[in-house]
């Protein structure tokens, strides 16, 4: 029983990660690393490890996305604004 | 030294490292048992100091100089964000345009606010007898806060984000975790040691000795550190456009 | 008189403070385990830092 | 092992699955619906957890997972509002199906711990989840309209 929670987790996790080096946009890439960690946390309990759940949802939930977006916005409207430049 | 002697000395180095590595997982112990030789003794020195939650022990006592270093990466690498990400010579700002967000996302942001803020200051303050501690708790601490750049706009969060206080927080509490560490060399025992305060109730907040200290000053060295962090991110997208403007 | 010190204002900042004050310890008092005089001592003044950023932010949003 | 850590498992392995095949196929308006459940479908099995393992403290988890995860949806509404517009993503019946599966995995978990402080800890949890999703969903659908550039 346990065995077969871990199993769910671990695959979920292996599947969350390919995905996320998968993807080519940033923005979706974002998208699916939030996922990711939301589940690595989800394994790390399963794990008997909540403290490092912890870290890793107070992390990977909002943080991460947030600057990783920031960035994705600053890039995105450095490219605007040479276009409108040109 | 010729490129043949040293690919010599790098080939010998790694066999020896490899064959160290490889005597060493043969005596470990074997996975899923029941012999765990380091969670053992972990456990019997956090309970002889009366820390409830053994990975607190093992972060700010057991390995305390660790946890030292690992906070000085985090200060060092948002010193370099900061030198980074500052506004460039060619660069200007500008204000950033008042948003309208839908009312039932504002008022959501303004009631989830204090209330991030009190679980985070609740799991940096429990760090030692649940999971949690000063790393978790202060992130918390600190995305509460940008609650009121998404539910708002960013000239509402700078309003109540005084950045230079944060930065000088920042630093003073690395220098209390240090000042920490040092008066136990004062009390004549070593560096980080944790025989200057007495160990108090099992399970209550004051248990630990110096354990509570040190993780309140990881909790509001990191609560900063994010802080400072996603505010150079924030300038940088929001408000920092390039051109000397005009 | 400024219309932020008049003492109808002060009485609703105060009374503002004192209420997300009370709803957050009892917040806290939710949150933890075994309840003892430290505990209630940390846990008020997290509620106060929380109330005190409460007002903060609403007046920040309204502000303009 | 008992019933919790089973709920736990089809909680994770359904909800799990379902937010990854969500948000790693389709546009990207689908895709930010699919983030948002995903906190929604995974909190509940956190608390599962917590009651199959029997250790009040893992609650801790699902209460940091119930305020940050919405806040992280929060991030991909507002900085992705512009490639949103006009789409309107939204999935009213599967968020408040999902919501209700939160509500009842809360219901069910208090009435096994008994009345007390801990579950009030619950439902301030069940609450924090529940309206944190359907404002995120609001958000997504067009919570952002007058947000330009900043």
């Amino acid at each position: 029983m346990t065995g077969v929670l871990n199993l769910v987790a671990l695959l979920l996790v292996a599947g969350a990660a390919t995905a996320a080096v998968a993807q080519r946009d940033p923005a979706r890439q974002a998208l699916v690393l939030s996922v990711l960690g939301v589940l690595l946390a989800v394994l790390f309990t399963v794990l008997q490890a909540p403290d490092v759940g912890l870290s890793q949802l107070a992390v990977g939930a909002a943080l991460t996305p947030l600057l990783i977006m920031l960035s994705v916005r600053k890039i995105r409207r450095r490219g605007r604004g040479r276009d409108g430049a040109r | 030294m010729s490129r043949r002697l040293r690919l010599w000395l790098l080939a010998v180095g790694g066999a020896g490292l490899a064959a160290l590595l490889a005597a060493a997982c043969l005596d470990l112990p074997g996975f899923g048992g029941r012999a765990h030789p380091y969670g053992t003794r972990a456990v019997r020195a956090s309970l002889a100091r009366h820390t409830a939650n053994t990975v607190a022990s093992v972060n700010f006592d057991q390995r305390a100089y660790d946890t030292l270093g690992e906070m000085s990466i985090l200060f060092a690498a948002v010193l370099g964000c900061v030198v980074l990400l500052r506004q460039a010579r060619d660069e200007h700002r500008e204000r950033p345009r008042p948003a309208e967000v839908a009312r039932p996302v504002r008022r959501y942001a303004l009631l989830v606010v204090p209330v991030a803020l009190v679980c985070g200051l609740y799991v940096i303050a429990h760090g030692q007898l649940s999971p949690g501690g000063g790393f978790q708790g202060g992130v918390v601490a600190a995305t509460a806060l940008h609650l009121l750049y998404l539910g708002a706009d960013y000239r509402a969060l700078e309003r109540v984000r005084p950045l230079g206080t944060f930065e000088t927080v920042d630093a003073l509490s690395v220098c209390a975790y240090l000042v920490l560490g040092l008066a136990g060399v004062l009390a004549a025992t070593a560096f980080l040691a944790n025989t200057l305060l007495p160990y108090g109730t099992f399970d209550t907040l004051s248990s630990g000795g110096t354990v509570p200290l040190l993780n309140a000053a990881v909790g509001i060295e990191v609560a900063s550190a994010v802080v400072v962090l996603l505010a150079n991110f924030l300038d940088q997208a929001v408000e920092i456009e390039e051109g000397n403007g005009g | 008189m400024d219309r932020r010190t008049t003492p109808r204002a002060v009485l609703l900042a105060a009374g503002e403070l004192l209420a997300w004050w009370a709803a957050l310890a009892l917040l806290w008092l939710v949150l933890i385990t075994t309840v003892d005089t430290l505990e209630r001592v940390v846990g008020a003044s997290a509620a106060a830092a929380g109330a005190l950023l409460a007002r903060a932010g609403r007046r920040a949003v309204r502000w303009r | 092992m008992n019933g919790w850590i089973l709920a736990a498992t089809v909680e994770l392995g359904g909800g799990g699955a379902a937010a990854l095949w969500g948000v790693t196929t389709g546009p990207v308006a689908r895709r930010v619906v699919a983030q948002n459940l995903t906190t929604a479908a995974l909190c509940p099995a956190l608390l599962l957890l917590a009651q199959g393992y029997g250790r009040p403290a893992y609650v801790d988890l699902a209460l940091l997972l119930a305020l940050l995860g919405p806040v992280g949806t929060l991030v991909f509404a507002r900085l992705l509002h512009e490639d949103l517009e006009g789409r309107r993503p939204s999935a009213w019946g599967l968020t408040y199906a999902v919501a209700g599966v939160g509500a009842v995995v809360v219901i069910v978990v208090c009435a096994a711990t008994g009345p007390g402080r801990a579950m009030v800890k619950l439902l301030v949890i069940g609450a924090l989840l529940i309206g944190g999703n359907l404002i995120a969903s609001r958000a997504l659908s067009g919570g952002f309209q007058g947000v330009r550039g900043g």
